[in-house]
């Protein structure tokens, strides 16, 4: 199973990197559930020759909500929104792109040192995982929507996942449950949030969130 | 020991019921009552142990629920002296204050006053007999703290509330260095004073953190600007303790860390004689250059403390160099100035309290004529002006002698280089007399002399009886401590040589050092004799004068104005022109602003001079420096723009220099 | 013995002193080729003064009656203080030079306040220059006292002048001596109201200071003030005197024979100045008085190197 | 036993939800404050045994958090229900005079509950996971208690907070991670999560691997410290601290911050375990100093006296930093400044609540004379500012004291300086505000030129165009009084078990007193 897994590390980068390189929402919101669904077979591809029931229903929770749950939330609460459809990034697509391949390279220096630390099952997991993590705080340091930082947490929860898969870090039940059940709730509550902010203002957009400040 | 305690607990006690009786006429007699109670038993009790020598002292140990503390308070002679002076004055301001705070009565919350006002006496009385680091520090804290809220007492008039402000944040910036101190002296584990001790190579650093934790609240140049601020700007019995007695605790300070730091390092005497010198010289020229009375009252004490550190400085200059006649000289004028300070300053604040309270204004251009309106209060104030110029017979003569002997006897000595320290002691403590003769001609003459100049002058009263008693008291210790000096030496001798033996002087009964006593013991009754002979002989000179008046035509008249016959009260001389001359001569030294409007032409129009002394630390020190440190977090500011994504980027960045700092990933 | 002659240096002192102001006018009109003025002029002066009734205004108090009496009174015991030369003083004690100078400076604390209770312009401008000349006066007397004390090694003014030997103006005593009595002279000009630094002849210029000081003053009261001025006039000379005197005997007489004359001499000296000097601008006077106080320093270093 | 502790007040927010009148949430809340407090005095003497194979566990670090926050919601619960009792529909904006309306009170209750159901899991969580999630459960119910006043300021104040505070959340998810990763590393291929037991950690702590135990500290100390308002992660706090009612800010600082301060403190002490205490300290004094700076400059000129207190709480946070960093007495000085602090803060919060409902404006100037205006609030927020900046005789003095004299002890000379220049220079900032609010002439509020302004004033019934005497409800100060006696209480006696709690606490963390 081994290739497969590289093949997915593969499409998560590509994920990541369009994720980068779009400029509309909806295909941001798309590429995250795409990118949680690679995720959740991930664990069961890792350990397809001991699949447990436990395992395969930890799987199917965690794509559900983050490959179909969490999207559709995002997806109407953008709808709601109105305003444009555009992600309106900071920097320049183009240059998001390039830096997103710096980051990668970054990803894997750093991943040297840790995987001669863990055991790796995939010599691309580790860099994936920092990499998505580092898109994700990329996507919300540089896009403007305050819908868009929500998709780059989730891109970010999607890498720390990674991570935990790539450790095989298995969490009894409680933990990994109260985790999504947190992530979650996390978004519901900016999804709410963004609602409000709907409301509150004439369209989305961060930039008239700064009104407080030193 | 039982009453020194009992006397803080009716102090504490006393202010707690002041506060419950709120805004009644009783609080103020209760709060009066019990801090003159209070006052009165430590007075007693501290006297008791000065003059009972070795076997009065107490010690008392009381465990404090508190990490490092305990309750521990403890008199011996340094304490039991600090003690008198603050019972003393404490007292006398409390009868004073009583009736100054009538008129507020009903009106104002005199019960928290009066809390504050006991609060203040016995925390001064327990910093002087603190012997635990931490309650010594607490102590002092509330000290500061009382004395601040008594600076607020008028928080609506203009600028008190800055004035508190600035009181505040020196004292407790003043603490910082003390609370280093006694942790660096107490780095053996425990705060206990009899444990405190200056690790190696430490003790330097121990003097100078003294030297700015206690300057600051003694209020030496160039730590001073809080004083000329917070003290006119608090009600006048409670300016008499403040200036009085209250920064004679930063003395106290001083001196206990210096005897618990053993013989001292040459240049500390340098140090302090520098010190001295500034404070003294610059602070009688800033009040030389005041308009307001209480505000050159202040100045005056940092003048005063000036003059005390100059003792030190020879005193520690003494000790450090084996000359202990000198040390003693040093010690003893420094110390007897501490007492005297404290008798003839709150004597003129609350002089000036019964002026502002008469005439309803401090500034002196307004003022004028008050002594036939007020005939005590201006009689009492003349002593105090002559005491703290210096002038014989009185007390300030012969504490300034003191020093003045000391650094004469070094002079005649020739001993080594310590002697252009005794140079300049002399020098400055000269340039000191001088200028604060002329400063107190300027205040007694032109508030009290003269014509009114205002209506207000012109309509003021004599304070009441209790108001005016204390001030009689004090003037006429005044004049009883000029004319006994060989007593009151005599009782502050086991201090001086406490003092000096701790600075690791023999102070045995045949050792060098009772030369200098010796000496005190030689000259003081001469000053008694000549002060006496003086007194005899104005007596004398009164008498002539009566005799030769006797049955000749005395008629009254007016000013003779050289043929100008109509002269009125505002053609009188001001106190700005009758400072001027003095100030220009040393302009460089005092920012003074000057608005001239010279008289032009042949028929000149009107001409006016104002001046407005600034203090230049404060102008050109302090303000820059606030200024700038505003200008930069301002600029800072803008780190905080109010952008999520700025905000998040710093949260990568702190985890990207960490990860990469940390790990050299 | 030695103490009668003291006395009688005091009382010597006391009823010559209003002689010296005769003194120097007698050398100012000779100088001028004039008669000049009789020689007990200022005696008959205060005992007209003496003579008189009073008039007070009605804006002074007490402290402008307490003023000359303070006055004299300070002055007088200043007197005691004061050895002539080899004469001890009738009281002399270790730091008695201080209690001399601030008994002095009593003297012109209760003259400056006489002045201001008066509450005219004039006298509140004497008294405001008074308090600064004198101030800056401080220095140089203190520094010259410093520097005799350091030479002769003791705290008395007795012994400062007295016991030693300044060896007659040669080596480092004679140079010491001369500084600290020029930096003297500048101090007793300033201190007694002379020229160059005021002129005691005149009253109604605004550049006066002593004189305007006591406009007011009338009577018994003048008179008094009139004789402390000439007792302190007497006091700086007789110290000037006693420290550039060379009579130094055995016989206690003889001292106070040679000091008196002395004292004189210092008149005349001060009436040949007054005679060839103008009076400085108000502005140079601190000049002078500054470099006064820099003699005196030099003489400090000179003994303490 | 330790179970009711976070049950009782989930239970009651569960039921506060469903009540329709307000009177009934408040009754809730001021009974299930009561409650949580007389189960945590219980667990005090009793001290309970660790259920759920160490899941839930209470050592004594956990009981002084659990105390203080248990105090602490106490206090603000009688204040609340002052606060809500006197909630009008509308309410005029104090920045802009618009008019908005408040959420429901029975979800702000229920929220509030909710919010004390989850730092209280916190504090007697055994396991590291269980501790993040408790975190991030108390982000999630103290989100719509920013948002009570519905407006777009507040709503800007929330998203910062929740976004800054989730992306800080995360980052300690993967320091969680990495953690397990170094738990696992001797012991068999595959990583078993109980490692993360903090019970198991501490005994294990030797075998850890240390390169990815300090990765994961890093990680959980930037991340955990973005939740407790360490710089440079400390954005979110003033904005969230200034909009958010008085009564959330002083939980959110009195109590929130501390929460994540004692995950900070149990990952450092599995370090300090590990014999890795030297970096973990290091790191803590730096992120302390930088705290400490950046509060300092930012409350250089701060007119906002609520944005002034959420600095005052970022400086307290590093100050307690620096002390669990320099151990020794400090670390003895940090367990009882962050009781002082919660103290202490709190009161000031719930004050300035008192000053803002009166002046109707956060910005300072605009306001003078407290002393004249407000009888009890005006003393007692001079009294608070004097506590907050370490001045005897008030707890805070004790405590900053023996973080000094830990720091010199252990001849950090440059630090202890650094410490007093950052206080000194906060003591004179902050003192210039108070002092000018509370003293001089009453002539608060300016009452701005919106017609609403002045309808929402006569509503509240409150004048401030007339600046007279307002008599206070006992509501509103009871609880500011009372947290000023523990505060002063504390700088005058320590009771000894007070005393040995913390004593044992500092040395649960790793710091030897």
């Amino acid at each position: 199973m081994e290739p497969w897994l590289d093949v997915i590390a593969v499409l998560l980068i590509l994920a990541n990197l369009r994720l980068l390189g779009t400029s509309r929402l909806s295909v941001c919101i798309q590429t995250v559930a795409a990118q949680a669904l690679l995720l959740g077979a991930v664990p069961l591809l890792m350990h397809a020759d001991e699949l447990s029931a436990r395992l395969i229903a930890i799987a199917a929770v965690y794509t559900v909500i983050k490959a179909i749950v969490l999207p559709w939330l995002l997806r109407r609460a953008a709808r709601e929104l109105g305003g444009t459809r555009e992600v309106e990034p900071f920097i320049g697509l183009t240059l998001s792109l390039l830096v997103g391949m710096g980051l990668f390279g970054v990803s894997l220096f750093l991943a040297g040192p840790l995987k001669r630390a863990g055991q790796g099952h995939s010599g691309l997991l580790i860099p994936v995982a920092l990499f998505t993590i580092m898109v994700g705080l990329l996507v919300i340091i540089s896009r403007k929507k305050a819908i868009t930082q929500v998709v780059g947490y989730l891109v970010m929860e999607n890498g720390i996942y990674v991570f935990g898969v790539a450790f095989a870090v298995q969490e009894p039940l409680l933990v990994e449950m109260g985790v999504l059940l947190d992530v979650l709730a996390a978004v519901f509550v900016m999804g709410l949030t963004i609602y409000h902010i709907s409301r509150e203002f004439d369209h989305i957009d961060t930039d008239r969130l700064s009104t407080l400040k030193d | 020991m039982s009453l020194y305690v009992a006397g803080l607990i009716v102090l504490l006690v006393g202010g707690a019921a002041a506060l419950v009786a709120g805004r009644r006429p009783l609080a103020n007699t209760l709060g009066a009552l019990t801090a003159v109670a209070g006052g009165l038993l430590t007075l007693v009790s501290s006297a008791a142990t000065l003059a009972g020598g070795a076997g009065a002292q107490w010690d008392l140990m009381r465990p404090w629920a508190m990490p490092g503390g305990s309750l521990h308070l403890g008199m011996d002679e340094l304490s039991a002296f600090f003690a008198i002076c603050i019972s003393l004055i404490s007292v006398l301001a409390a009868i004073y204050g009583r009736t100054y705070l009538a008129d507020q009565q009903g009106r104002r919350h005199l019960g928290a006053s009066w809390l504050f006002y006991n609060v203040l006496l016995a925390s001064m009385l327990g910093v002087v007999a603190s012997r635990n680091a931490l309650l010594f520090l607490v102590a002092w804290e509330l000290m500061s703290l009382s004395s601040f809220l008594l600076v607020m007492f008028d928080d609506k008039q203009p600028g008190v509330v800055s004035a508190g402000w600035t009181y505040l944040v020196a004292a407790h910036l003043g603490t910082a260095f003390l609370l280093v101190l006694f942790l660096l002296l107490g780095s053996s584990g425990s705060l206990e004073f009899s444990d405190l001790a200056a690790g190696p190579n430490l003790a330097g650093v121990c003097f100078v953190l003294a030297l700015i934790g206690f300057g600051t609240k003694a209020g030496l140049v160039p730590l001073h600007v809080w004083l000329p601020e917070a003290h006119p700007a608090a009600p006048s019995h409670v300016s008499a303790v403040m200036s009085g007695v209250m920064i004679k605790t930063g003395i106290y300070g001083l001196l206990r860390i210096l005897m618990l730091l053993g013989t001292p390092a040459i240049w500390w005497g340098y140090v302090l004689i520098g010190l001295g010198a500034i404070s003294g010289v610059l602070g009688v020229l800033f009040a030389l250059a005041q308009h307001d009375l209480k505000r050159l009252l202040a100045y005056h004490s940092v003048e005063n403390i000036g003059i005390i550190v100059l003792g030190l400085g020879l005193g520690v200059l003494g000790a450090a160099t084996n000359q202990p006649a000198m040390a003693v000289l040093g010690f003893a004028g420094g110390l007897l100035h501490v007492f005297n300070h404290a008798i003839f300053k709150s004597l003129l604040f609350l002089g000036a309290g019964s002026v502002a309270h008469a005439a309803g204004t401090r500034d002196l251009e307004s003022l004028g004529g008050l002594l036939k309106r007020m005939p005590t209060t201006g009689a009492t104030f003349l002593i105090g002006s002559a005491a703290i110029a210096g002038l014989p017979p009185l007390n300030g003569f012969v504490s300034e002698l003191l020093i003045y002997l000391g650094a004469f006897g070094s002079a005649a000595a020739r001993a080594g280089v310590t002697v252009y320290g005794a140079v300049a002691v002399i020098l400055a403590l000269g340039l000191i007399g001088g200028l604060a003769l002329a400063c107190f001609a300027k205040a007694f003459g032109i508030v009290f002399l003269g014509e009114p100049r205002t209506a207000a002058a012109a309509g003021a009263h004599e304070s009441p009886a209790a108001m005016r008693w204390p001030m009689v008291v004090l003037a006429g210790l005044c004049i009883a401590i000029g004319l006994g000096c060989p007593l009151v030496a005599e009782a502050l001798r086991p201090t001086v040589y406490a003092v000096a033996g701790a600075l690791g002087l023999s102070v045995e009964s045949d050792s060098p050092a009772n030369e200098g006593m010796a000496l005190v013991r030689r000259v003081l009754p001469y000053i008694s004799l000549v002060a006496g002979a003086l007194l005899v002989m104005i007596g004398g000179a009164g008498l002539l004068r009566w005799r030769l008046l006797r049955g000749r035509a005395v008629e009254p008249g007016l000013t003779w104005d050289c043929g100008y016959a109509a002269p009125t009260p505002r053609m009188q001389y001001t106190a700005s022109s009758f400072a001027d001359p003095i100030l220009k001569v040393f302009r460089r030294l005092i920012r003074q602003q000057r608005q001239v409007h010279p008289p032009e032409g042949l028929l000149p129009a009107e001409a006016s001079l104002h001046t407005h002394a600034q203090d230049p630390f404060t102008e050109g020190g302090y303000r820059p420096a606030f200024l700038a440190v505003m200008w930069l977090s301002g600029q800072v500011r803008r780190l905080q723009g109010g952008r999520n994504q700025v905000y998040v980027l710093y949260i990568a960045l702190a985890l990207l220099v960490l990860l990469v700092w940390k790990l050299g990933l | 013995m030695a103490t009668a002659v003291s006395i009688l240096h005091v009382v010597l002192a006391l009823v010559l002193a209003p002689l010296l102001l005769g003194v120097i006018n007698r050398v100012k009109a000779k100088f001028a080729g004039r008669r000049g003025q009789p020689l007990l002029q200022a005696y008959y002066d205060i005992a007209k003064l003496l003579r008189k009734g009073a008039v007070y205004s009605r804006t002074t108090t007490w402290v402008f009656r307490l003023g000359p009496i303070v006055s004299l009174a300070a002055v007088v015991a200043s007197l005691l203080l004061l050895p002539l030369g080899a004469v001890v003083a009738v009281v002399a004690f270790p730091g008695d030079l201080l209690l001399w100078v601030y008994l002095l400076g009593l003297m012109r604390f209760v003259t400056v306040l006489a002045a201001l209770d008066t509450g005219s312009a004039f006298e509140g401008m004497g008294a405001s220059r008074e308090v600064q000349f004198s101030l800056l006066a401080e220095p140089a007397l203190l520094l010259g006292l410093v520097a005799l004390a350091a030479w002769s090694g003791g705290l008395s003014l007795s012994q400062l002048t007295g016991t030693h030997s300044t060896g007659w103006l040669t080596g480092t005593a004679g140079a010491i001596t001369l500084l600290v009595s020029a930096s003297w002279l500048a101090v007793l000009l300033t201190e007694n109201a002379r020229i160059p630094v005021d002129d005691p002849n005149t009253h109604l210029e605004l550049t006066m200071i002593h004189e305007v000081m006591v406009l007011d003053h009338g009577g018994v009261d003048l008179g008094l003030i009139q004789y402390a001025a000439a007792v302190k006039l007497w006091v700086f000379a007789a110290l000037l005197a006693g420290v550039l005197l060379p009579v130094r005997t055995a016989w206690p007489l003889v001292n106070l024979a040679g000091g008196v004359a002395g004292v004189l001499a210092v008149a005349m000296g001060v009436g040949v100045i007054e005679s060839t000097m103008a009076r400085l601008r108000l502005l140079r006077v601190p000049q002078m008085l500054v470099a006064a106080a820099v003699l005196a320093a030099l003489a400090v270093v000179l003994v303490l190197r | 036993m330790i179970a009711a502790l976070v049950l009782v007040p989930t239970l009651a927010a569960l039921v506060s939800f469903a009540l329709r009148r307000p009177w009934a949430a408040r009754a809730v809340l001021l009974a299930a404050a009561i409650a949580h407090t007389g189960l945590t005095a219980w667990a005090c003497v009793v001290g309970p045994a660790p259920s759920m194979e160490g899941w839930l566990a209470l050592d004594a670090t956990g009981l002084v958090f659990l105390s203080l926050i248990s105090v602490l919601f106490l206090a603000c619960a009688v204040y609340t229900v002052g606060y809500l009792r006197h909630q009008v529909s509308q309410m005029a904006d104090t920045q802009e005079g618009f008019l908005f309306s408040h959420g429901r009170q029975a979800t702000f209750v229920g929220c509030l509950l909710l919010f004390l159901a989850a730092m209280t899991l916190v504090t007697v969580a055994g396991h590291l996971g269980l501790i993040w999630v408790a975190i991030e459960a108390t982000t999630l119910a103290s989100a719509p208690l920013i948002y009570f006043h519905r407006h777009h300021r507040s709503l800007e104040a929330t998203w910062k907070y929740l976004l800054i505070c989730s992306v800080g959340i995360a980052v300690a998810m993967l320091g969680n991670f990495f953690l397990a990763v170094a738990a696992a590393r001797g012991d068999s291929a595959q990583v078993h999560t109980s490692h993360l037991t903090l019970s198991s950690l501490l005994n294990s702590a030797g075998q850890l691997d240390k390169t990815w135990l300090k990765a994961a500290f890093i990680l959980l100390l930037v991340g955990y410290g973005t939740k407790m308002g360490l710089a440079p992660m400390h954005t979110w706090l003033p904005d969230a601290h200034s909009e958010a009612p008085s009564v959330v800010s002083a939980l959110l600082s009195g109590a929130l911050l501390n929460c994540a301060l004692l995950a900070i403190l149990r990952v450092h002490s599995v370090l300090v375990a590990a014999g890795e205490g030297a970096f973990s300290s290091q790191l803590l004094v730096i992120l302390g100093l930088t705290s400490l700076a950046v509060a300092a400059v930012f409350m250089v000129g701060q007119m906002d006296f609520k944005r002034m207190l959420a600095y005052s709480s970022v400086e307290h946070m590093g100050i307690l930093a620096l002390g669990v960093g320099i151990g020794g007495a400090a670390g003895y000085g940090a367990m009882l400044h962050a009781v002082n602090h919660s103290m202490a803060k709190g009161m000031l919060f719930l004050l300035a609540g008192n000053v803002l409902a009166a002046c109707r404006t956060k910005h300072s100037p605009q306001i003078t004379g407290l002393v004249s205006l407000l009888p009890v609030t005006g003393p007692l927020w001079l009294v608070g500012f004097l506590a907050i900046a370490g001045s005897p005789p008030f707890g805070t003095f004790m405590s900053e004291f023996m973080i000094l004299r830990g720091a010199l002890d252990s001849g950090r000379g440059w630090v202890a300086a650094f410490y007093l220049v950052a206080l000194g220079v906060i003591f004179v900032a902050m003192g210039r505000v108070v002092l000018a609010m509370t003293y001089g002439r009453a002539g608060a509020a300016t009452p701005s030129e919106s017609e609403a302004v002045s309808v929402a004033i006569a509503l509240s019934a409150e004048a401030p165009t007339a600046p007279k005497r307002i008599r206070e409800q006992l509501w509103s100060i009871a609880s500011p009084l009372a947290l000023a006696a523990c505060v002063l209480m504390l700088g005058l006696w320590q009771p000894p078990p007070l005393q040995n709690l913390l004593r044992a606490a500092a040395q649960a963390v790793g710091v030897r007193p």
